[in-house]
């Protein structure tokens, strides 16, 4: 990984591939570099979560300096958690509470300007309150 | 019970819940998405394979072979919290290679803390441990009255049916049918059918009935 | 359209079409019969928003009872707005400003279990507030 | 200006776009997400070709065609607030065929508020306000100095520039760039710098100077 070394990282954890592809790649375009990792659906691409995809993002959004895992719904939130049990230790990534879409935006946009993974994960729970129009 | 019993519980499992996935199915998609019983059986039958070639030499190896293959091959909510359970029990028999009543009840215990853990869910919020709760509690009633392994699993069995019959009222307060609120009520929990499922199969393995 | 009729319609307003198309399909599944329709990407399937793709989804989404429009990003809300500009009068189609997959969960249950269009739209709006864990 | 003179404006700022294409999306690039010049080239593409085709045979109807291209072509904000502002300007002219330096300034003006009530951004949030704000303050300056509609769009284009300049220090308020906060800072706004051509395109018609 040459690209995004010394940025927080961010993995998009969703039910579905296409959900978390999408928001990656709309993500990326405004990540100013930071690393963003989409981990969607079941291994067979069903509507679903894997822990072993899960496990693979977060490795690759590992750039050294972090990396923030945002959930689409509930049950996502428990694999991430299995995953993150799993790691204990070896691991400073962090489950966050934010809403996809609009947190991943924030996120990016933090670690793309340099901001430690306390400062990604503000922008990422602030993205709540935020108004769209 | 000793490391084969345990590999037959699993196959058991697998089995009855293979049989009985349509009817999981069918209960999620009344309140939840429709994917219960394609997920357990997904993830059970994972389990049943990584079994077959994985060394998992005491019951609790075998418990935590399965714990992770349920966590990482199921794709729902149910897989991280059964697998998680699965391997919390697995952790309570640590290297214990024949399992008395006493340490299967503190396994089976281990299990519900984990899942509850996990989940933050409370008794009464229409999950999988409305079932686990009252199997786990009668187990050790039953063990604590004397109870060989065969009758606690047994009563344990019976008393999950039951927590599944009083899941019927209830509203759902965790997991993906919590978003439709009321709509819940008048139904029965997904997770807490295939509970009643995992806790036959363990009665009926000890009971030394398994095919 | 057989299904959805009576139910408020959903239309997702994405600037990839991945993502909407994510959105929906995963929606779909706890909607209740109710009408969830993906407007993402560009004509050409690029990323940005079509308001061409946003009319059409509209008018599938309506099965007499109104829809709502949930956008992505501050510019799908300009798009939308355009649109609805120019359907004045002539739609029961409006503009919900909440997260884009959360809002979208919480108005498809919603819908799908006969609100009406301030039902749905205020358990869209709702859905900002919700916790994940 | 009459009809052919605003499909020829219309002509002239489509080859400036795509002339200039690169840089508005290297500007973007830096507080956006870089397809601004695609964008724009995209949509007047699309508005030079529907010019081609459509009837519009009054400049209201000429700016009407243009503004509903642009909405449904271009992909980005700037579609959307372009194509409201022209669909604004073309309504301001109404029926007149044959469109004088006062008319002209009120169609201007209807484009900006149009685009203001769209967008809900104000002068100095680092927008194409910035540069389209003084352009039609400019222009009717100039025109109620007696100018004629060539010098009252050189002296818009000139306003535009200069309103462009001074976005650089601006921190963006509204739009994508919003996101990125204090790091627009130092930036030209890719949205005024298309307003820009877009005056210049004008200028350059009404001057008698297109090719
Ligand atoms: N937080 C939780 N705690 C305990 N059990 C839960 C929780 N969330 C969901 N469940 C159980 O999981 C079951 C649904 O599993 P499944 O359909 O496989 O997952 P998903 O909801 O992701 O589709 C529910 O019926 C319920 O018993
Ligand atoms: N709310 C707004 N009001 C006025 N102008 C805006 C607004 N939002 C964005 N813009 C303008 O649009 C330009 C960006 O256009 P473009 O890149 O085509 O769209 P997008 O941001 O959707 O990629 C900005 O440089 C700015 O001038
Ligand atoms: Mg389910
Ligand atoms: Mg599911
Ligand atoms: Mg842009
Ligand atoms: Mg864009």
């Amino acid at each position: 990984m040459t690209e995004g070394i010394g940025l927080v990282g961010i993995v998009l954890i969703s039910h579905s591939s296409a959900l978390a592809e999408g928001a990656a790649e709309l993500v990326q375009q405004i990540s100013g570099g930071a690393t963003v990792v989409p981990a969607g659906g079941t291994e067979d691409g069903g509507l679903g979560t894997s822990t072993d995809k899960i496990e693979a993002a977060i490795e690759d959004a590992d750039a050294g300096s972090g990396v923030v895992l945002i959930p689409d719904l509930g049950s996502a939130v428990l694999s991430a958690r299995s995953v993150l049990a799993d790691l204990a230790g070896e691991t400073t990534a962090r489950l966050v509470d934010a809403p996809f879409v609009e947190g991943a935006v924030a996120a990016a946009v933090a670690a793309g300007s340099g901001a430690d993974l306390d400062a990604v994960i503000a922008a990422a729970e602030e993205a709540r309150d935020a108004a769209k129009f | 019970m000793d490391t084969s019993a345990f590999r037959a519980w699993v196959h058991e499992a697998a089995r009855l819940i293979a049989d009985n996935a349509e009817n999981l199915t069918r209960l999620d998609a009344a309140i939840g998405d429709g994917d219960h019983g394609v997920n357990l059986r997904r993830g059970f039958q994972a389990a049943d394979e990584m079994l077959d070639k994985a060394e998992a030499e005491t019951p609790g190896a075998v418990l935590q072979t399965v714990g992770r293959a349920l966590i990482s091959k199921t794709g729902g909510a149910s897989g991280p919290l059964y697998g998680t359970g699965f391997r919390q029990a697995g952790k309570a028999l640590a290297d214990v290679t024949e399992v008395d009543v006493a340490k299967l009840g503190s396994a089976l215990e281990a299990a519900f803390n984990g899942i509850q853990q996990l989940g933050a869910a409370h008794e009464g919020d229409k999950t999988m441990l409305d079932a686990l709760g009252p199997a786990v509690t009668a187990y050790q009633v039953a063990a604590e009255g004397g109870a060989d392994i065969a009758g606690a699993t047994r009563a344990a069995a019976e008393a999950a049916e039951r927590g599944l019959a009083e899941t019927v009222p209830m509203l759902a307060r965790k997991g993906r049918a919590s978003y439709l609120g009321e709509r819940t009520i008048g139904h029965e929990d997904p997770g807490a059918a295939s509970t009643v499922l995992l806790m036959r199969a363990l009665a009926t393995v000890t009971a030394g009935e398994a095919p």
